[in-house]
């Protein structure tokens, strides 16, 4: 297998898709021949040329509505959002006319379109460039939501999405940009709706997706330590949501930690925690804890930033809760 | 007063032109019905808005593009789709809420889609379908088809902001696009002059991009399908889009629910006197391709094929309350619930 | 007691507001000389001239910018949507500018100003006019979320909105607007936090807001008739949410069932359903159930649009469930 | 030399040309030290965008407001808040995202807000902040005051559509506001040709609007002075909202982590080789308004003046952890956890 940083592995996910099928194409801004802002699209314009690989003016709501515009007539576009923070410009966009159109015109069409971009707290970008979008998206019966915090997962998971014939919205995180891991050689397809038990275990399920897989991991490793066997599930799919794998493991383990960085209240993990209590309510030996991120619009200062965000004390403490010691 | 409303040599062929004029009958006979229906017997729910008075505009403009050319407006929209060519039973149904109609019973008036005859849709939030516009016409030019987009909007819609970023990009990109503002005056209850800082909309619309902005006389047909083709024209020969601000007026209030208060019965008067419907009636008598026995048989066929409309509509199945679900993703749809 | 329409008490509640206080404005679509859409600024125009009553053009990003903008610096703005459907087009500068301007200036101003509109389905409008924002605007730190479900509520929270020095999203609907009830005389203000009991029961709890109280008291009288003694939460304060009523009565009952017209998944009532879990798990005799709208695009259809919508049937069989008849 | 660059007639006397001197060192000094601080010590976190050859647009334009205007601006904002008289020492402070901050360490280098002296603020969401600055100047003229708002934009930010819907407003109801779009050619690596379907903005931005459209000379402060000040007697006057389209250029990339590879080094230097500080100290020398020592000596206090800034912001204390829950409303905050 090869190692790849994540950047690389979603850069490969879209060149092959790319050159599978001409009908998909990327756009956005500086995707072109600024190689991406986040140089996730590095070398695309070289390899595709200016009709395939096509930067825009800073017009999100216009360029969102012409990647739907071209999905509705056949092509398959990828939509790069700079961060999925600037797609609140584009809300309407997404919610209404990706979301809607086929159920509206009775299914007369697909709707192949990708929205994807980074996503989440990136390091003192502040309140405005710190978004977590998940919640808002999941709501919306139509859409697809679907994010990945290993190489392989995002690999996978957005050639799924390319070939899907029904709109993504595809969270990365641009923490995890460099971050590195193995990637399946070959044809690598991770499929929508699953998600994936990072690590099996016993005494408790945390469930977590995007950055924090990696803190929670982390606090897997300290309560082995301690002698709690940590299930730990990446959701991969946000919506729609793997309740099997989720149900599955809460009956095995009796109780359930959520790690995210979304805020606390009507938050993606109050979405998920619904869901699980009204399935499985009578295996529950302790509440749904959530490890989320401060009620609080996302600060500039570091170390208030970092207060906020999911880590390993903060997630050993729920634990602690949910197993009572 | 016939030559008053032609301002050009006809450009069009006795055949032609009385299919335009059945055209405009078609439309005004199905909203005539279609408003009973949603007066009397309840049977049409929710928003519905009306093309009356405005029907030279889709039809002159429709009427010159090809086949596989592409057609998006906005939720005054049964003109549009019935002459995109999609049969008055299946809009009728649509209304109806019915599992025949054109988008089953899930769309409703504000949404007649009839993708396979290139109606693209009738969308409900205001501007939002400019973008759409710039997308079809983005993906032709991909694919290096030979197809142009109509785009259709109101004198209202322009003050949305996501037209302007379509625009440009429509502009910058060349695309094979025309927007046809249906200028009829008003947003609602808002006159032109309290919405738009200027007037002249191709101010607003196709000088800040650059590109061809035309105004014409939305009510005359012809007037309106020769500019129309000069814009298509353009477009075809990879000419980028233009922008044709067509001056109409409606006739009925926004939607059904609006007494359209806010202008005066004089002012509306003046405007139905010019019926851009019987004053093409004129011009083709002058013409001598018509004559009344002919209009009252073309009349008499409208209503016919309306009647039937109604009825086929009224006959249909309601769609079954399993297809809640059903279209929502092209993949199996899995409920989150 | 007055007995005034729902759109009435609105419309006093503002013209009281503006008659105290010249900083208090109304903008938005059709809000002057056409006396509103929906009426609820009828007769505010020739009341209050156009210096106070501003029409605008249909360009909702930016009169809610401008109504940022002017709260900024002191006026108490009063935006109207038309419906909030429309507001997805304003998401950014409600989520970016009105919630955290405050926060990123470190404190320097208020931000006085009121969103509101209908909201929720207001009979085949079809998908893209029948939004119910109120999850994706709860999550959101710096926001306040308000919907009344009775007149005398709806006059006195908004009159409250309009005295908040922070921004809040006023969330009415369209359904409502002329339904009749009493309306306390004089100065009548609700406060802000607050949810109200409008019926007491000791055997379940309901939790509602909006239009569905309706639906929700009817079913509790169906209820009392079988001898279950349901007790009515009518939210009202959609954030801050009100945990003392909520977890006082979950005590008392040991079951609850949220009633609402959101979606189901990541919708308001998983929001609030998380928060009682954590707060009172141990107290909870059953999970607590939701009916919700389905999780599909609201259909244009009437028969299809009401059988989403929460209904009496639909609730007796969820208190059926919870209360293991 | 000097006189290429000076197209007018001096609009200042000594003392205020002085100042502006002043105020542009100030602004390049602060800048240079706190990218310093940024790329060697680590201080400074996330976005940061320098504002470095662009001085002249902010100082000129500002150097005509009277005391109680208003000025709101993008992420670029250094400079915009030096000169609005913010303190370096607090503007420092909160790069360092420090209590003493003017954001309490809550903005960072794209929020930077002095509201007592009318700076609004740096925004971060492109064109966001257009329709806030309408809003300011619907303030004022509704409560009668004779305030003016000064906006600044960029090239790139004319494609929010926003943005429009902003500018047509402020027309139509005449608010008393100046947008000045800094036209500094690029946004992040694009070209403004490759953004923008017509390159003259004035073109985008005022025609459509039917407001007075001005193009200047961004790097000659008295310049962008006398057109700012037409435009701010424009508005003052009740006549409504123009635009001022400012030829610039910025030295640095989009952001620190730019490397700006999207330009040639050729056309760096060029720009360089008319900077418009070195540009200004000769006019005033020709002038005979100032001499080398005087240079010198004014250097060496914005250098004292910024060592001292960071010397504050150094010893200043973090924000507690508790102050996170600190200014999100105005009401007593109850975490929804
Ligand atoms: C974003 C948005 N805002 C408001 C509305 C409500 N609305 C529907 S149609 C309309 C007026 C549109 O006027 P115009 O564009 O002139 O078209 P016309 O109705 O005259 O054909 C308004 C305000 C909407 N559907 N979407
Ligand atoms: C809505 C939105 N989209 C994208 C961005 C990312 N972004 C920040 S600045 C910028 C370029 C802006 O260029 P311009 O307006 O010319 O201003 P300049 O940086 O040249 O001063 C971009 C794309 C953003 N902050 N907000
Ligand atoms: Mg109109
Ligand atoms: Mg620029």
């Amino acid at each position: 297998m090869a190692v790849l940083s994540f950047r690389e592995a979603l850069n490969q996910a879209m060149t092959e898709e790319m050159e599978r099928d001409d009908r998909v194409f990327l756009m956005g801004e500086e995707v072109a021949e600024y190689d991406g802002a986040y140089k996730v699209s590095q070398g695309m314009l070289k390899r595709f040329g200016p009709r395939r690989v096509v930067d825009t003016p800073i017009s999100e709501e216009g360029f969102a509505g012409i990647g739907i515009g071209a999905a509705m007539v056949g092509l398959r576009p990828i939509v790069e959002f700079m961060t999925f923070s600037f797609s609140l410009v584009a809300f309407d966009q997404i919610v209404n006319n990706s979301a809607n159109m086929r159920y509206m015109s009775g299914g007369q069409f697909d709707m192949p379109i990708v929205f994807r971009g980074s996503s989440g707290m990136a390091g003192q970008l502040g309140a405005t460039h710190s978004h977590r979008p998940e919640a808002w998206y999941a709501q919306v019966p139509g859409l697809t939501v679907l994010t990945a915090a290993t190489p392989a997962d995002a690999k996978g998971l957005l050639k799924s999405a390319i070939r899907s014939d029904d709109p993504v919205v595809f969270l990365e995180h641009e923490v995890l940009y460099p971050q590195k891991g193995e990637v399946p050689d070959g044809e690598h397809l991770v499929p929508i709706g699953k998600a994936d038990v990072k690590r099996p275990g016993e005494d408790v399920t945390l469930i977590t997706y995007s950055r924090p897989l990696k803190e929670t991991l982390a606090a897997a490793e300290e309560l082995a330590a301690q002698g709690i066997d940590a299930e730990v599930i990446d959701l991969r799919s946000i919506r729609p949501l793997d309740m099997e794998t989720l149900t599955r493991s809460v009956v095995k383990t009796h109780r359930a930690v959520i790690v995210e960085e979304n805020w606390p209240y009507c938050g993606l993990g109050a979405g998920v925690a619904d869901r699980i209590y009204r399935a499985v309510f009578d295996e529950l030996d302790a509440p749904i804890l959530r490890v989320a991120s401060s009620d609080a619009p996302i600060p500039y200062n570091k170390r208030m930033e970092s207060s906020m965000l999911p880590s390993v004390p903060r997630i050993l403490a729920a634990v602690d809760q949910v197993t009572y010691r | 007063m016939a030559s008053v409303q032609m301002e050009v040599e006809p450009i069009v062929d006795r055949t032609k032109a009385l299919d335009w004029l059945r055209q405009m009958m078609l439309i005004r006979r199905f909203e005539e019905r279609a408003e009973m229906l949603y007066q009397k017997g309840n049977k049409i729910g929710g928003f519905f808005h009306q093309y009356s008075g405005q029907e030279p505009v889709a039809v002159g403009s429709i009427g010159v593009l090809r086949e596989n050319d592409w057609v998006v407006t906005a939720y005054r929209d049964h003109g549009h789709a019935l002459i995109m060519g999609m049969p008055a039973r299946v809009g009728m149904a649509e209304l109806l809420g019915k599992a025949t109609g054109c988008s089953k019973g899930k769309g409703g008036s504000m949404h007649f889609f009839d993708v396979k005859r290139g109606m693209l849709g009738g969308h409900a939030i205001v501007g939002s379908h400019i973008p759409l516009a710039a997308g079809f016409a983005f993906a032709a030019k991909y694919r290096g088809e030979d197809r142009v987009t109509l785009c259709y909007l109101g004198d209202g819609a322009i003050n949305q902001g996501g037209v302007h970023e379509a625009l440009n990009m429509a502009a910058l990109w060349k695309l094979p696009v025309v927007y046809i503002i249906e200028n009829n005056l008003y947003a609602m209850g808002t006159q032109l002059v309290r919405s738009s800082a200027v007037e002249d909309l191709t101010v607003r619309c196709a000088v800040p991009y650059g590109i061809p902005g035309h105004q014409v006389n939305g009510n005359d047909v012809e007037a309106m399908a020769k500019t129309t083709l000069e814009a298509v024209e353009h477009a075809r020969a990879g000419e980028g889009p233009s922008v044709i601000e067509a001056g109409t007026y409606r006739y009925k209030g926004h939607s059904i629910s609006d007494p359209a208060t806010y202008r005066s019965r004089g002012e509306l008067d003046e405007h139905m006197k010019k019926d851009p419907i019987i004053q093409y009636e004129n011009v083709l008598r002058d013409r001598g391709w018509l004559d009344d026995d002919a209009i009252e048989a073309m009349l008499d066929e409208v209503k016919a094929e309306i009647e039937d409309a109604i009825e086929f509509a009224e006959d249909s199945e309601q769609p079954s309350l399993e297809s809640l679900y059903e279209d929502v993703t092209a993949a199996p749809f899995i409920p989150q619930e």
